[in-house]
């Protein structure tokens, strides 16, 4: 089995349970699978939120996703890696993020799969604004996922 | 030309989601971000704020990345996907 | 939405996409879903597997499970904990054992996935026996399972 | 009556998945075990191994934990599930 990367940017929801199946299809000798989904809280820093838009940048977000999971494969011994975002219009509930990593053993999947979406966190050019109370607002990106970036140096 | 590309909080607040720059007198990165400064108060607050990020041509760079006809720059807040 | 811990010991092949279904369904104050699943690969030690047997001791089994989901819930601040595991007869490909785990933060919900897999290596008491080669072999525990605990003391 | 449980490769080496032991002297685990190793040289081997676990009422105990009547003991190697 060769190793790859697939990154996918999109507006409709994707199937988490169809996306695993990729990752598993004919690897058989990847014994460790490692997924993440991040969704939609109807709550964010204890304001409620009814409805939340996602603008990223066409070209560049695919291709830092990319490279995020090029540097994982580079850095554990690593099959296949997945990483899908959705933009547009989303509701509380809504999965955003998906990532997806396969490996020989598990540690490797599980510390890729963290490094994955911590690289997201703070590289990939995505931008959230939620609403929510009457009003719209652009959220503020977050010191502890830089923080989180330590862990990783 | 140069084309400059303006997201999120940044496009809102310019109301300006592209533009292009001639590429005359653009050395680098802060030369196209200076000039863009002069176009009134509201340009030169938002792109002075220490925070923007840049790219050029689709990669993340920096002040002193030298510019070049054909290039593109787009300016953004932080990042907040995921 | 209340906290829960769901073990399951289970012959027959479990549905990843319908487990992520549930750990998800009306959950809306959870952003963070970790998916850890576990297969039979074709390949263990250098040697060709081309099946695999799981023993299990029942009643105990479930109990470790829910103890270490439990755990975990004391540990981070957590949604939902599912942890399934098949015994009987596998062959290579089939999953084994699924860990699934939702938070609000991500970090909480990753390092639980680990936490739990690790401990269930080391605690649950199941018992793998390999054939290939024409021979059949009791799968010896690994050194390498025990150092893992070393990060959760 | 005490009864015990043998699990996989022990129980292959064994020949024997359960029996029931009187307990009348059986004070604690290691009393158990003693007795099991009195059936003979291939009991003896296979109980004295230094890495075997054992559980009571199905939860991991030691040598010295107390059994009384009823009580399930089990006897196995390394679990190597997941």
């Amino acid at each position: 089995m060769t190793v790859s990367v697939e990154v996918r940017v999109q507006e409709h929801e994707f199937d988490t349970g169809a996306e695993f199946g990729l990752l598993r299809a004919d690897n058989h000798s990847d014994g460790a699978t490692t997924i993440f989904v991040g969704s939609v809280r109807d709550f964010n820093s204890g304001d409620p939120v009814t409805a939340l838009a996602l603008e990223y940048y066409p070209g560049m977000t695919e291709k830092v996703l990319a490279d995020i999971g090029q540097r994982a494969l580079e850095r554990w011994s690593l099959g296949r890696v997945r990483i899908l975002h959705r933009v547009g219009q989303l509701v509380p509930g809504d999965d955003i993020v998906f990532v997806g990593v396969t490996a020989p053993h598990r540690q490797s999947a599980l510390d890729a799969c963290g490094y994955i979406i911590d690289l997201l966190k703070t590289e990939a050019p995505f931008w959230k604004k939620e609403s929510g109370s009457g009003r719209a607002r652009w959220v503020e990106s977050r010191a502890s996922d830089h923080e989180a970036l330590e862990k990783w140096r | 030309m140069i084309r400059i590309l303006f997201f999120a909080s940044l496009r809102e607040e310019l109301g300006c989601e592209q533009l292009e720059l001639p590429v005359a007198g653009m050395g680098d990165i802060s030369q196209v971000r200076a000039a863009l400064q002069q176009r009134g108060e509201k340009w030169a607050v938002a792109l002075g704020r220490g925070n923007l990020q840049v790219a050029l041509n689709q990669a993340l760079a920096g002040d002193s990345s030298t510019v070049k006809a054909g290039d593109e720059v787009a300016f953004f807040p932080p990042v907040t996907g995921g």
